[in-house]
């Protein structure tokens, strides 16, 4: 499979295609590609997590862990663990130079005061006009957990979804409406999935790229109208 | 009033039950292990804790939940892959949950600490968690109500206090220890050295000693009791 | 003149007398002996920072300025003299073993978060509940300055008073009722004048020392009920 | 993003006309002098000045008030006895004042920069400065409703800042800067010293460098342009 080789997410014209879907490391291979050089950066647990191996040190990006770090490196192996120098999914990680530490009130104020550029994210659903489902399945008996989801799809100036297209059963999880209950409103800006990526908003959804699909398969796969994304 | 006292379970040894309990750490960076295990020892019961999570494992917090001593939790994630003894407790209906969303929680501590009676954050709008509560359009957003959380006692984890009670942190275990001392009426806080008064740079002091009530000093070196593996 | 002898300010039993009313020195030695050992004050501008000069070593008192320290020592002479170590009233000072600094959110959280045992501030006037007026004059023309005057009034877990009793014209400045703009509402538990100490709150003012004046010397010179301290 | 900026000139030649303009310090301590005459130089005119006072003697922000550039003082104490530049336009009613208990003026500040769309305080409740204001009783206190101060620029003074933008402060220098940086949309900081990336300690640093988008080293000492006598 090929990426297309935009240096700037900033600088496409209408649509792009590949020829097969995407896997999570090409995905996250994009991801990483996107992001402008300088932002402050919040990777979320998960498939995000796979962003921060494809960040160039010349996109000079500084990663936030809402647990009270900006300069987060790469995960921590051998002698390098340190039981008190751990990321957000409680996995030890290093310490960039120039990295910074704060408080848990500090470290939330970046990201609920609108500091970070993008917060990249995992989702169960993603709406048309980019409400975001990531923290609870509604099952009855589900133990419900929220961590900083919300603060993150709150806060962020960008919010990228990583998710597949479909769930297991080929259902579509980029939804008319979320039936999970949601995170926020509003706030996804892009949903990177292994079969397009979208760009959602108040105006509904355009696709930037295809992967194994045309925009027309895309479409009987997805219940929400799509439609080439505008030059930019 | 500062004290430095010799063992944790002199410095646990008035937590009444009823308490509502601030403890420390994200995972197990800043867990005061030690505290919370006095804790269970001394026997208070009916807690109110607030912790970021509800206990992992067979220890710490999850033991005071096990043993049947919590009756409500205040926390952002209490579901992880080894929080058994909570999950057990809330399918059986015997702990209430109070889930906040990471920032509120942090937010609503530093709160208590500051002096403010109540604050609206877009975080959480719309969803099940603002549910009864007052919102408000604010800047162009909605916004949702929140009010301070204010404890009896903290329990934290710092690196070094001097004579003073002034107290620095190390690297990601500093999280919610900062607030949770001005958010509560007695703070107790564990240490891994105790140096002169004096012996802290002024300009590097993270909690300054007027929010410390008790330290003391667990010999454990930093970092050690959480290494991985 | 002499200042009854009593260690701790709770352990007085009714009121106390002395021959002469006190002069400013005085005073902020009695205010100085007053309070308890291990507290955290914080001294307003004027007359109130006099105290600093009374407090004992042995009182372990810790000194807050608004500007952003905790620990901070006597005036600044000579060569401790540095432009960014001053107190709240920009006067070079110094700093004590143990001293802390921090932000000025910081700093006012301190103050308004309850975290203070002691402020003590100058005054235009105080009502028999505690109300404390002493930003602004009310005069028309007079340009207004709050500074952390509210935020002390109304965060210090007990607000100490120091003034004359008598304004140069002779009138009272322990009244029934403020009629300057006030500071804060009943938040004043002490008043420290020349003529007598008197204690605040919701229940009216009891007097629990004379200076130079019995009990109805006194009550010919304040306009609002006094009664003898409780024995306490 | 941030950038190292040779001259203050060009430091703030961005600033436009009708800006909210953050200025740190508390009295001469963190005042970022060179910045705020570099703004008298580059000619922005109808200001808001956010700051503790309103000038003082014939320098920083007292030359640019008397110069008609500010139309609105945001500001806890501006009558001083050197306040006169201040003095006279507020007596002449050629600028608009608006009043800040100054702990509310530093919990509007930081509300700002931590996304907080307004909160609940005890301070000012009852007073000529709330009036007008909505209040409510909140655990048992009257309390006032406060909103945040944004600002599209602030002018701070720190001492050192490393290739990342992040900052350390000197004494009761701090004050401000730290809580302004965040507050406002461009952030650009006088510093005294620029050490490489790597060359302060992460667990020192006040303000990260996420806060900051501008640097120019100003070649004063620590605390020489502002030591007295």
């Amino acid at each position: 499979m090929s990426i297309p080789t935009n240096d700037q997410a900033s600088v496409r014209t209408g649509i792009q295609a590949s020829e097969t879907p995407l896997g999570r490391d090409d995905l996250a291979r994009l991801v990483a590609r996107d992001i402008q050089p300088g932002s402050f950066v919040n990777l979320g647990i998960g498939q995000p997590t796979l962003v921060s191996n494809y960040l160039e040190p010349e996109q000079n990006i500084t990663l936030h862990t809402e647990n009270g770090m900006l300069g987060m490196g790469p995960e921590a192996a051998g002698d390098q663990i340190d039981g008190d120098l751990i990321n957000a999914g409680k996995i030890p990680v290093t310490e960039l130079p120039g990295a910074s530490y704060f408080h848990h009130a500090d470290s939330f104020a970046i990201m609920r005061g609108g500091h970070l550029d993008i917060c990249v994210l995992g989702a169960f659903q993603v709406s048309a006009t980019g409400d975001l489902a990531n923290w609870h399945t509604g099952a009855p008996d589900a133990i419900p957990a929220v961590g900083g989801a919300m603060d993150l799809a709150t806060g962020a100036k960008d919010v990228f979804v990583m998710m597949t297209l479909l769930t297991r059963d080929g259902v579509s999880k980029l939804v008319e409406a979320c039936s999970y209950p949601i995170t926020g409103i509003g706030c996804v800006t892009r949903v990177y999935t292994d079969k397009a990526v979208f760009l959602t908003g108040p105006d509904g959804v355009q696709v930037r790229e295809t992967f194994g699909c045309t925009l027309e398969e895309l479409q009987a796969m997805v219940p929400v109208p799509l439609r080439a994304a505008d030059p930019s | 009033m500062l004290n430095f006292i010799d063992t944790v379970g002199e410095a646990v040894a008035g937590i009444k039950d009823g308490s509502t309990v601030m403890i420390g750490g994200f995972g197990n960076a800043g867990q005061p292990f030690e505290l919370i295990d006095a804790l269970l020892d001394c026997g208070a019961t009916d807690l109110t804790v607030v912790n970021n999570n509800a206990g992992q494992g067979d220890q710490g917090l999850a033991l005071l939940i096990k043993e049947g001593r919590v009756k409500k939790m205040i926390c952002s994630f209490p579901r992880q892959s080894d929080s058994w003894h909570f999950d057990a407790k809330y399918r059986a209906g015997e702990i209430e949950l109070e889930l906040v969303p990471q920032g509120n929680l942090a937010e609503r501590i530093r709160a208590a600490g500051a002096g403010i009676g109540g604050f609206f954050t877009p975080t959480g709008y719309g969803t099940m968690l603002a549910e009864g509560k007052e919102t408000r359009i604010l800047d162009g957003r909605g916004q949702v109500f929140e009010t301070p959380i204010h404890a009896d006692v903290a329990l934290i984890k710092a690196l070094t206090a001097d004579g003073r009670g002034n107290l620095v942190y190390r690297k990601t275990a500093r999280n919610f220890g900062p607030i949770m001392a001005a958010a509560a009426k007695h703070t107790i806080v564990q240490v891994s050295e105790i140096v002169p008064t004096g012996g802290l740079d002024p300009e590097i002091i993270v909690t300054p000693g007027i929010y410390v009530n008790s330290i003391v000093r667990v010999a454990a070196a930093a970092g050690e009791t959480e290494r991985v593996a």
